[in-house]
């Protein structure tokens, strides 16, 4: 039981590591420098690697959620905690980042792009979820309610995303060209090459993150019931 | 050039903020776990 | 007949009820008694649809209760600590409405007669938010009996009545008994679980640890005896 | 389907009861509502001719503001006495309870609004010239949204202790893209530009709700379940 989940965890170090050091050669040495933008359009491919970790994370929150419903274990409820935790992390680095890009290629910080938006609307749901979790009551009762608010949650986010683009292209009709990941017309190999590995580099990152916050909340759980049993049998 | 400074400061800041919140979690179950073991070597 | 087989109940890392197995026939009065955190809520809320036990499962009339059977609850009154009443509104209208929830045939009539059982039918249009404790009660024992069930859940009915009102409540109960009808009381007070009950259980940490019928003859102090000895486990 | 009905109906019948008795989260909403208009009328000078633009958005501002004060008592008020267990134990669909909640606050709101909305025309000075049919049809279509998610949230919210404060935070993010739709087609209609802009915005309304609406239809008996 415990040696190939320690195995995999020793897999997805090893080929962290390195796929690390290689995806930040690739962004700051390898691939070509943007000629319109500079060395400032290096920001797009962590950027666009966190926002897809971002929904990944949403998803699989939504994915343990509906699990839940149908049987509530504490594995899930965990999971899907951790995966919101680390969902609330990558949305607050695609907001900044996407902010950075803003005023870097546009010239100001915010702007009601519909895919960054929609990450604001995104962290707003994730804090909001994680506020549920935080609730007064039983274990099996939050993880209800949770659960429920999850889906919910999950169901909102492609509509968020359609009405906003929806709403832009109405107010002001395409100023920014099909907007920041097509970067107008195309993407160059190389860079696709690199932001292809980035986002693969990324997403281990988050597996990691995983797998050691759920190893931890799981230590967690077992110390505070083996402290609630040594307490009843104090009292007693 | 600032701006892409900028921007990885950001995000290796936040990543580390969260493996930091880790941590901090381990350290709290360290020393919960302390206090167990010295209930139970006084019973 | 309402059947609990094997029921075990946990609740966060407590269990509540463990193997819990009880039947109960047409009729019979149980008595549930036990300290504080023997079950005895929780039990009363598995039986009436307000939770799922974790293993197990509850038979009515042969049919087991889950979550899509709304029409077995009618069945069951379940009156608990709380009245579940709404205080804006007269006695008539909380029962009326709680009539048409359980689809009860004549509200008004039945609604007219309840409240003068329980010694209600002068207030019968002020808003219950002026009533006292043992009006309230009075007022939450008329609500269960209207809806006719064939099995009581009656979790510690005699708080906050005053003398006159546990017997009226103590004669309600027993009329509906010879009708046929099956309640399982929960209570503190022994003295009226003598009265109203011909069998008791005593539960404590979530298992039955006695089961048998009352003995009407003996009183009070050899009931209180033995109820401390099963509960002391001795 | 039909008992489902029956049922919400009673127990809306009964909420509005109450609420007629006393008034209280009614009178509490309206001059609530009365209340943002005139902060508003010191914020921006009505006097003001650009301040007209603003009155699309002010419309939903006052009518989600007003309205999460009524959401907050919908459930809350069911704690009294417990009668919410009541309602679990009674032989019903829990749906029902949901469909009889929803349709008292929209009753509750939609007054609120009669009331809120010719106010706010009056103190901004601001002449409707737009067409009445389809501004009631999108003020409508959007209130049920609201009330729908607002609905569910609030029995969500209800189980904690500080739910006055948690709906908010659970039920603004979720109402996003309904409001972006919702003050958008207000607009449209209020300057009389072209209703074919206004209807789209009003489908996607219209999905939304009914998206929403069968989304929290099935997953309402999960909250009313106790652990």
């Amino acid at each position: 039981m415990k040696q190939p989940s320690a195995f995999v965890d020793r897999m997805l170090y090893i080929l962290l590591v390195p796929a690390m050091f290689v995806s930040l050669y690739l962004i700051f040495i390898w691939s070509p420098i943007e000629k319109q933008m500079g060395a400032s359009q290096k920001i797009f491919y962590f950027h666009v690697s966190t926002a897809w970790v971002a929904f990944l994370a949403f998803f699989v929150v939504g994915y343990y959620c509906v699990l839940m419903l149908k049987r509530p274990t504490e594995d899930r409820f965990i999971k899907a905690g951790i995966s919101a935790e680390i969902g609330v992390v990558f949305t607050t680095i695609t907001l900044l980042t996407g902010m950075i890009w803003g005023k870097s290629a546009w010239n100001t910080w915010w702007t009601w792009e519909p895919r960054l938006v929609t990450v604001l609307i995104l962290l707003f749901i994730y804090i909001a979820y994680l506020f549920v979790r935080k609730m007064e009551g039983t274990w099996e009762k939050i993880a209800k309610l949770s659960a429920v608010f999850g889906i919910i949650g999950c169901i909102n986010v492609p509509i968020v995303f359609m009405a906003i683009r929806w709403w832009n292209t109405k107010l002001h009709p395409v100023v920014f060209g099909e907007g920041k990941n097509q970067s107008g017309g195309g993407v160059e190999p190389d860079m696709l090459v690199t932001l292809l590995f980035c986002i693969g580099t990324i997403t281990l990152l988050y597996l990691f993150m995983m797998r050691k916050g759920i190893e931890i909340e799981k230590m967690r759980l077992t110390v505070r019931k083996a402290k609630s049993r040594v307490i009843e049998k104090l009292a007693s | 050039m600032g701006y892409l400074f900028m921007a990885y400061t950001i995000i290796w800041a936040l990543l580390a903020g969260y493996i930091f919140v880790l941590g901090k979690r381990q350290k709290d179950l360290k020393k919960e776990l302390k206090v167990l073991e010295d209930w139970k070597s006084e019973q | 007949m309402l059947e609990l087989k094997e029921i075990t109940k946990i609740i966060g890392d407590k269990i509540i009820l463990r193997n819990f197995s009880l039947a109960l026939a047409p009729g019979e009065s149980v008595a549930v008694i036990g300290p504080n955190g023997a079950g005895k809520s929780t039990f009363f809320k598995l039986a009436a649809g307000l939770m799922q036990p974790t293993s197990g499962e509850i038979l009515l009339n042969g049919e087991q209760i889950k979550k899509k059977t709304h029409l077995l609850k009618k069945r069951i009154g379940y009156l608990g600590h709380e009245s579940f009443l709404y205080s804006a509104l007269t006695p008539l209208e909380n029962l009326r409405f709680y009539g048409k929830l359980y689809k009860v045939k004549n509200i008004e009539e039945k609604g007219m007669e309840l409240l003068k059982a329980v010694g209600l039918h002068y207030f019968k249009d002020i808003p219950i938010r002026s009533f006292s404790r043992g009006m309230i009660q009075r007022l939450a024992i008329a609500r269960v009996l209207l809806t006719e069930p064939d099995f009581l859940l009656l979790d510690e009915p005699h708080t906050g009545l005053d003398q006159e009102a546990v017997s009226l409540l103590n004669l309600l109960i027993k009329e509906r008994q010879e009708k046929g009808i099956a309640i399982l009381l929960i209570s503190h007070d022994f003295e009226q679980v003598i009265q109203v009950c011909e069998r008791v259980l005593i539960l404590n940490k979530g298992r039955v640890v006695e089961d048998k019928s009352i003995d009407h003859q003996r009183g009070l102090m050899p009931f209180k005896n033995w109820y401390e000895a099963a509960v002391s486990g001795k | 389907m039909k008992i489902i009905l029956a049922d919400a109906l009673t127990i809306a019948a009964k909420d509005l009861r109450n609420e007629l008795k006393s008034k209280q989260t009614s009178g509490m909403m309206i001059i609530f509502s009365s209340l943002v208009i005139l902060i508003f009328s010191f914020a921006f000078d009505p006097t003001n001719n650009t301040v007209k633009a603003i009155i699309p958005g002010l419309i939903w501002v006052i009518t989600i503001f007003s309205g999460l004060l009524g959401l907050n008592r919908s459930f809350i008020s069911e704690q009294e006495n417990d009668s919410l267990t009541g309602l679990k134990v009674a032989p019903i669909d829990p749906s029902s309870i949901f469909l009889g909640k929803v349709v008292a606050n929209l009753v509750l709101v939609t007054i609120v609004q009669m009331l809120s909305i010719p106010i706010l025309f009056l103190l901004f000075d601001y002449k409707f010239h737009g067409d009445l049919i389809w501004f009631l049809l999108i003020v409508l279509t959007a209130t049920i949204g609201f009330i729908v998610i607002g609905t569910f949230l609030a029995a969500l919210a209800a189980n904690a202790k500080n739910s006055e404060m948690l709906l908010p935070v659970l039920l603004l993010p979720l109402l996003s893209p309904l409001m972006i739709g919702a003050v958008q087609a207000t607009k449209i209609v209020l300057e009389q530009e072209g209703i074919t802009d206004a209807i789209s915005w009003l489908q996607l309304m219209a999905a939304y709700d009914l998206l929403f609406f069968a989304a929290c239809f099935f997953l309402f008996e999960y909250l009313m379940e106790g652990s």
